[in-house]
């Protein structure tokens, strides 16, 4: 019992972290209608930034702030530089163009900073366990994580409902003309939506990072399945997002957990190790094949 | 570095000199072409790195055994078509020596090209059963170790801990499946239980739960590159350090990874062939050396790469320079006459290392700094498995 | 003009059709007919709910409730495809082309639509002399005549509103839904249409969607005004010019654009 | 009589293909042969793909799993063939006349599985979903174990075919000539025939085509089967070029390639997508032995080619259409 609750928090904290991407990503597909492969990239942009600032000075916080400055701004520089063109263009030139950034920030990100995974270790107040439940110790990282991903959730939902932003956002996408008829320059709201979708990978970059290596090629590591979560949810709607990242992280962390057991209780146990690693790790692509099987446009879409 | 341009200058020298004496004397002057494919971009390209240095340390004056030597260096984006595609191109080129290659699977695609063209290959990292055992070659020489050795080492190593029952996780491809098979050969004890990770997987959390529920002696991971930093620092967050001790093979933490481990590498067994602690002359002035030219520590594929070229430097040596007598080059490479820093070092009669292997720890030394210290040595003249099933013509 | 005997079967009849998105109901238990030869004009304000009653006659998207009847034949369920192939035929308020084909290559595929699912690889029916001859005899009858080699992209707006209509005539359809069809011409061109139209007429069953009034007042047999999705009255064009309630709720606010 | 410029650029491509190996052999660079072989391979690919996406608007992000799957059929047949114990009790065959077949029929069920399912949707959840399925594809080739799971599989020989020899590289690079000559014909003949016409038509306006009473789907997944078909082909070569088959031919990166290759030669041209195929491979070559950076350079050329090269290199020649 302690374990399946120890598991379901594990889950949670992996769909916290997959909300902060796939939210910045749903908005930017679901407004601009931009396919963004770039994503990943300022999710890594943000954990070197704050490693670096984090080994410059020692203070975690700044580190934090660099990891959200420096992602916000590559996204902004990205939308400026390229993305912009591809409004009204097919997406097939989407995906390619930002695949070659892809190739351009990975290579561009190891000539700065070198191959060398640089470190950043757990700040103090974030070290540790704390109980939880009686017999259950969890990591204060991985809680803040869970904490983060509420507030983040928070947040948005403020902001779009409730905001001019979020109402000019709403507007957007559902009718261009009318935005721009009331006078609304929407290359900038553009631009601002995309630096945001760039400070949420930031985040997650900063919070991520003392717990994984940095490396070159973390973003594509994370982007399919942010993609994934984001067509289980249904393209361009931060509720949707919610639901899919948190329904992913669930999925494939008791899937992880429990479908080895639950294989070897029938199977002969190499037969069950092998089918089980393999259906462990196909499972959110099955998840996400079901679900647009009997939801062709994902759980919650933006627009029907 | 400053060998480098010392090196480019030579070359140039001496094919001109070889330009101007005409072809008749050209197997004098002429530097040995070996042909160097390894992983020098994306995530693993640190590892290339090192190999590419530590071969070029043991170069004094872009020669190797006295014979004067050009390095084709190519990089196979860990591609083995890209590296197939290139080791073809070099061998067709006329290039008969081969090594660099960082990767089994890469190997795999590298090896039966070069051993077709009549070209030999002297591995400086992975040492895949394929080639081990029938496919065993006689122009096929590892200079590493074979892949299992280090998996059957920390399986003796846990025995010698005194821990009775184990659990291991690995991703689930065949390295880390071979890599359980290897622990599980020579463990005595008990299998907790068995944990494939997915490939590109960078959260543990639900592994570290289910080995916190499984309450296990010790465990055994391998996770090379960026996943073993992962686990190693998610490790130590989760508090399981100090009930569970962790027992991996060297190359899921390496020199460089500590470094991004920091703190949490921290109390970590490990099996190896040789550490930066290793108390030998040869392996002191390396590592120094190594400092010296490059300013960072070497990594065990530094000095694998370092002893590879002495290796070949040795036979080189043997044969004068001139890799058109095979024979005598064969020859020479298998009595592997050289100085290795790891120490004592042969082959055995599918050409692959027999050698020792060591308990280590990541500990703090005096200077606050955690290194790789040797614990005991857990198996000496060690060969592999595969040899017995090696039948060379 | 076909004479319309009570008698016969309608060619199209709608029963109590009802389409709500939520809250909004856009069409309100919708009844009419069109009877064969007949040119039935539906008018009404701008969001009455003509658009989407057409795409519900032709299958685009399903009612709440209610029924469609295609010469008697119970069509409601059926995919927009297999009505098609059943002879509904119809044009779009805005242009539906292959914008990369030539015009006659629009009316070929309309001519190679009538061929079923044949999967034939191999001809290449723009080398089939019998169907270009039948696809440059509709460009003719529409007036595009020569025009058959310009990409449709290259077309001004009134030859492609033309070019919908033979697409949608190559078809061979029994009952023609035109949609808008003068919607962005000229005068002089919603004129010619007109001329078109009336040559048209009587050949095939015609429900037409206009603003143009004149148009509808010169082509239409029988006029229904839909407002806020509700038919309000159905008669003929004379019942219609005079009828109080209609001038009112539709020709009074509305002027013909 | 005049040649046009595609004409002229068709015969001067064929030319160049065709005198690769004499180039070759009198000296130019014995490495050359294996490049433009290469070049072959991908290039029916890349046609294949281009079937589709350039004809169908089907942009398809998993078409790898198709090259994967032809070259592991190919790998996994071999494997029984040689060494390996027999599979179902049969001991394999190494007949290319027997195992091509059998590998274009597999890669064939899996496109009809995966085009019935993925053609439920279309644009962004078409492109996230074939991905997935190729993702799912990776994986299981991953872990097939007793193939060698990540490490691959190599293959002892190539297959054999009667009457020639295709273990000598220049048999072997014609016949991979031959075949993307025959493919891209074929393909052409499918692009003008009244298939062709309608797979275009849905392109450009499915609502025009529906309400002519075509139905979609069947057209739609036949194209999608026959360029799986086309890409397993490239794949089943690619094995026996190789001579080695790893899960990283299923990768979504090798998707983004093919992909990207199709758009640099120019959408909907089938001819074009042979050129960007050249252009592509000669460059990552070029490149990669320039710098072990290359990719900073290659990068931002997919990006500008995204950006302003709507026809491709080659549209303008082929007459390809603007996006």
């Amino acid at each position: 019992m302690i374990l399946l609750i120890e598991q379901l928090l594990n889950g949670l904290q992996y769909g916290a972290m997959l909300f902060m991407l796939a939210s910045g990503l749903t908005l930017i597909f679901g407004i601009m209608g931009v396919i963004n492969l770039t994503h990943g990239c300022f999710y890594m942009v943000g954990a070197y930034c704050a490693a670096f600032v984090v080994l410059q000075t020692g203070s975690f916080l700044l580190g934090a702030l660099a990891a959200l400055a420096g992602a916000g701004l590559y996204a902004v520089a990205v939308e400026l530089a390229v993305v912009q063109w591809l409004y009204r263009r097919d997406h097939l030139y989407q995906v390619l163009a930002t695949l070659g950034l892809i190739l351009f920030t990975n290579e561009a990100v190891s000539l700065i900073f070198g191959r060398r995974p640089p470190l950043m270790d757990i700040p103090p107040f974030l070290q540790g366990s704390v109980p939880v439940l009686p017999g259950l110790e969890y990591p204060v990282i991985r809680l803040a994580f869970i904490g983060m991903g509420a507030l983040v959730a928070l947040g948005l939902w403020l902001l779009v409902n409730h905001s001019r932003v979020g109402m000019l956002v709403r507007a957007g996408a559902d009718d261009r003309e009318m935005v721009s008829a009331l006078g609304i320059d929407i290359r900038r709201l553009y631009t601002l939506v995309f630096g945001l979708g760039g400070v949420l990978c930031g985040l997650a970059g900063v919070m991520a990072a003392p717990l994984l290596a940095i490396e070159i090629g973390m973003g594509e590591r994370v982007l399919i399945t942010t993609f994934v979560v984001i067509v289980i949810g249904g393209v361009g709607s931060v509720r949707g997002a919610l639901v899919g990242a948190l329904l992913v992280g669930m999925v494939d962390s008791l899937g992880r957990a429990y479908i080895p057991q639950l294989l070897q209780l029938s199977l002969p146990p190499s037969v069950a190790d092998t089918l089980g690693a393999g259906l462990v790790s196909a499972s959110i692509y099955v998840l996400m094949a079901l679900v647009l099987l009997v939801r062709p446009l994902g759980l919650l879409p933006a627009r029907s | 570095m400053m060998t480098l341009p010392i090196t480019r200058r030579l070359a140039v020298g001496t094919i001109l000199a070889t330009a101007l004496a005409g072809p008749a004397f050209a197997q004098d002057g002429k530097p040995v072409r070996i042909g160097f494919i390894t992983t020098l971009s994306t995530p693993a390209g640190y590892i290339g790195e090192d190999i590419r240095d530590g071969f070029q340390l043991a170069m004094k004056d872009g020669k190797l055994g006295d014979a004067p030597v050009k390095l084709e260096i190519e990089d196979d984006s860990l591609k083995p078509a890209n590296a197939k595609q290139a080791a073809d191109r070099m061998a067709q080129s006329g290039v008969k020596l081969f090594t660099g290659v960082n990767f089994s699977n890469v190997l795999a695609a590298v090896v039966p090209g070069v051993l077709e063209s009549g070209g030999f290959y002297v591995s400086l990292n992975p040492g895949p059963s394929v080639f081990a055992g029938e496919k065993c070659n006689k122009n096929y020489f590892v200079a590493s170790y074979q892949n299992d050795a280090f998996h059957e080492a920390a399986g003796l190593s846990a025995n010698r801990l005194g821990y009775k029952k184990v659990m291991l996780l690995a991703p689930n491809y065949q390295a880390g499946r071979d890599a359980l098979e290897g622990f599980k050969r020579t463990f005595k004890g008990e299998i907790a239980g068995e944990i494939y990770t997915k490939l590109d997987q960078t959260d543990f959390s639900v592994e570290l739960a289910r080995v916190r529920s499984a309450q296990p002696d010790a465990i055994y991971q391998f996770h090379p590159g960026g996943a073993g930093i992962n686990f190693a620092k998610q490790y130590a967050n989760s508090g399981l350090t100090k009930t569970v001790p962790m027992l991996i093979p060297s190359f899921s933490m390496d020199a460089r990874m500590i470094g991004a481990t920091g703190e949490a590498a921290d109390g970590i067994y490990a099996s190896a062939m040789w550490t930066t602690e290793l108390d030998n002359p040869a392996s002191k002035a390396f590592v120094e050396a190594f400092r010296k030219a490059y300013s960072r520590t070497p990594t065990m594929y530094a000095q694998q790469a370092y002893d590879t070229a002495n290796l070949i430097g040795s036979a080189l040596k043997a044969v004068g320079g001139d890799i058109g007598k095979e024979a005598e080059f064969r020859a020479a490479l298998r009595k592997a006459q050289f100085t290795a820093v790891r120490g004592k070092f042969s082959f055995g009669p599918n050409q692959h290392p027999i050698q020792d292997y060591y308990l280590t720890k990541f500990a703090k030394n005096g200077s606050g700094e955690i290194v790789q210290t040797i614990v005991e040595k857990v198996a000496q003249d060690y060969g592999d498995a595969y040899a017995a099933r090696c039948k060379m013509d | 003009m076909t004479e319309t005997t009570p008698a016969a079967t309608p060619i199209l009849s709608i029963v109590q059709l009802r389409k709500s998105f939520g809250a909004l109901v856009a069409t309100d238990d919708v009844s009419l007919d069109v009877m064969p030869g007949e040119l039935h004009a539906l008018i009404g304000p701008n969001g009455a709910g003509k658009s989407t009653l057409i795409t519900q006659i032709c299958g685009e998207i399903r009612p709440s409730a209610g029924r469609i009847l295609f010469e008697g034949r119970d069509v409601t369920r059926l995919p927009a495809p297999a009505r098609a192939r059943l002879g509904l035929g119809r044009t779009f308020q805005i242009t539906q082309l292959c914008n990369d084909f030539t015009a006659i290559e629009n009316v070929l595929l309309s001519i190679e639509a009538r061929h079923g699912g044949s999967f034939d690889m191999v001809f290449n029916p723009r080398r089939n002399r019998a169907s270009m001859a039948l696809a440059e005899s509709w460009l003719e009858q529409v007036g595009l005549a020569g025009r058959g080699e310009r990409p449709v992209s290259s077309l001004a707006h009134g030859e492609r509103r033309q070019l919908e209509i033979a697409v949608a005539l190559a078809r061979e359809p029994r009952l023609l839904l035109l949609d808008e069809p003068m919607a962005g011409m000229g005068p002089e061109e919603s004129a010619a249409l007109t001329r078109l139209l009336l040559g048209l007429k009587g050949r095939y069953g015609i429900l037409l969607v206009e603003h143009d009034m004149d148009a509808v007042f010169a082509l239409a047999d029988r006029i229904s005004v839909l407002v806020y999705g509700r038919v309000v009255f159905t008669g003929g064009v004379d019942a219609v010019r005079d009828h109080p309630e209609v001038r009112a709720a539709y020709l009074g606010d509305a002027q013909p654009c | 009589m005049p040649l046009t410029l595609r004409q002229a650029a068709i015969a001067l491509g064929l030319a160049l293909f065709l005198a690769v190996p004499l180039l070759a052999e009198a000296g130019a660079s014995p490495a050359l042969l294996g490049l433009a072989n290469r070049i072959l391979i991908y290039a029916i690919a890349a046609v294949s793909l281009d079937l589709i996406i350039g004809y169908g608007a089907m942009v398809s992000f998993g078409h790898a799993m198709f090259f994967g799957l032809g070259g592991y059929v190919v790998g996994i047949v071999a494997y029984h063939t040689f060494g390996g114990e027999p599979l179902l009790g049969r001991s394999g065959s190494n007949a290319a006349l027997l195992v091509w077949p059998l590998a274009l029929a597999a890669c064939a069920l899996l496109a009809v599985l995966v085009g019935g399912l993925a053609l439920r949707t279309s644009g962004v959840q078409f492109i996230m979903i074939t991905l997935a399925f190729a993702q799912m594809v990776f994986f299981v080739l991953v872990s097939l174990q007793s193939y060698g799971g990540d490490d691959g599989l190599m293959l002892e020989r190539r297959n054999m075919l009667p009457f020639i020899d295709i273990s000598k590289p220049t048999t072997f690079y014609y016949l991979c000539l031959a075949l993307l000559v025959i493919w891209t014909v074929l393909c052409s003949f499918i692009v003008n025939s009244r298939f062709g016409l309608i797979l275009q038509a849905l392109r450009q306006s499915e609502r025009r085509a529906v309400n002519l009473g075509i139905r979609p789907f069947p057209f739609r997944l036949a194209a999608f089967v026959i360029s799986a078909v086309g890409t397993g082909l490239a794949g089943v070569l690619w094995a026996n070029y190789a001579r080695f088959v790893t899960p990283d031919m299923a990768a979504w990166s090798k998707s983004g390639e093919f992909m990207a290759i199709v758009v640099l030669g120019g959408l909907g041209t089938l001819l074009g997508p042979i050129a960007g195929t050249a252009v592509f491979i000669a460059l990552e070559q070029l490149l990669s032995i320039w710098t072990e950076h290359w990719m900073i350079v290659m990068g931002p050329i997919l990006t500008l080619i995204a950006l302003f090269g709507q026809r491709g290199i080659a549209g303008r020649v082929f007459g390809g259409r603007r996006d």
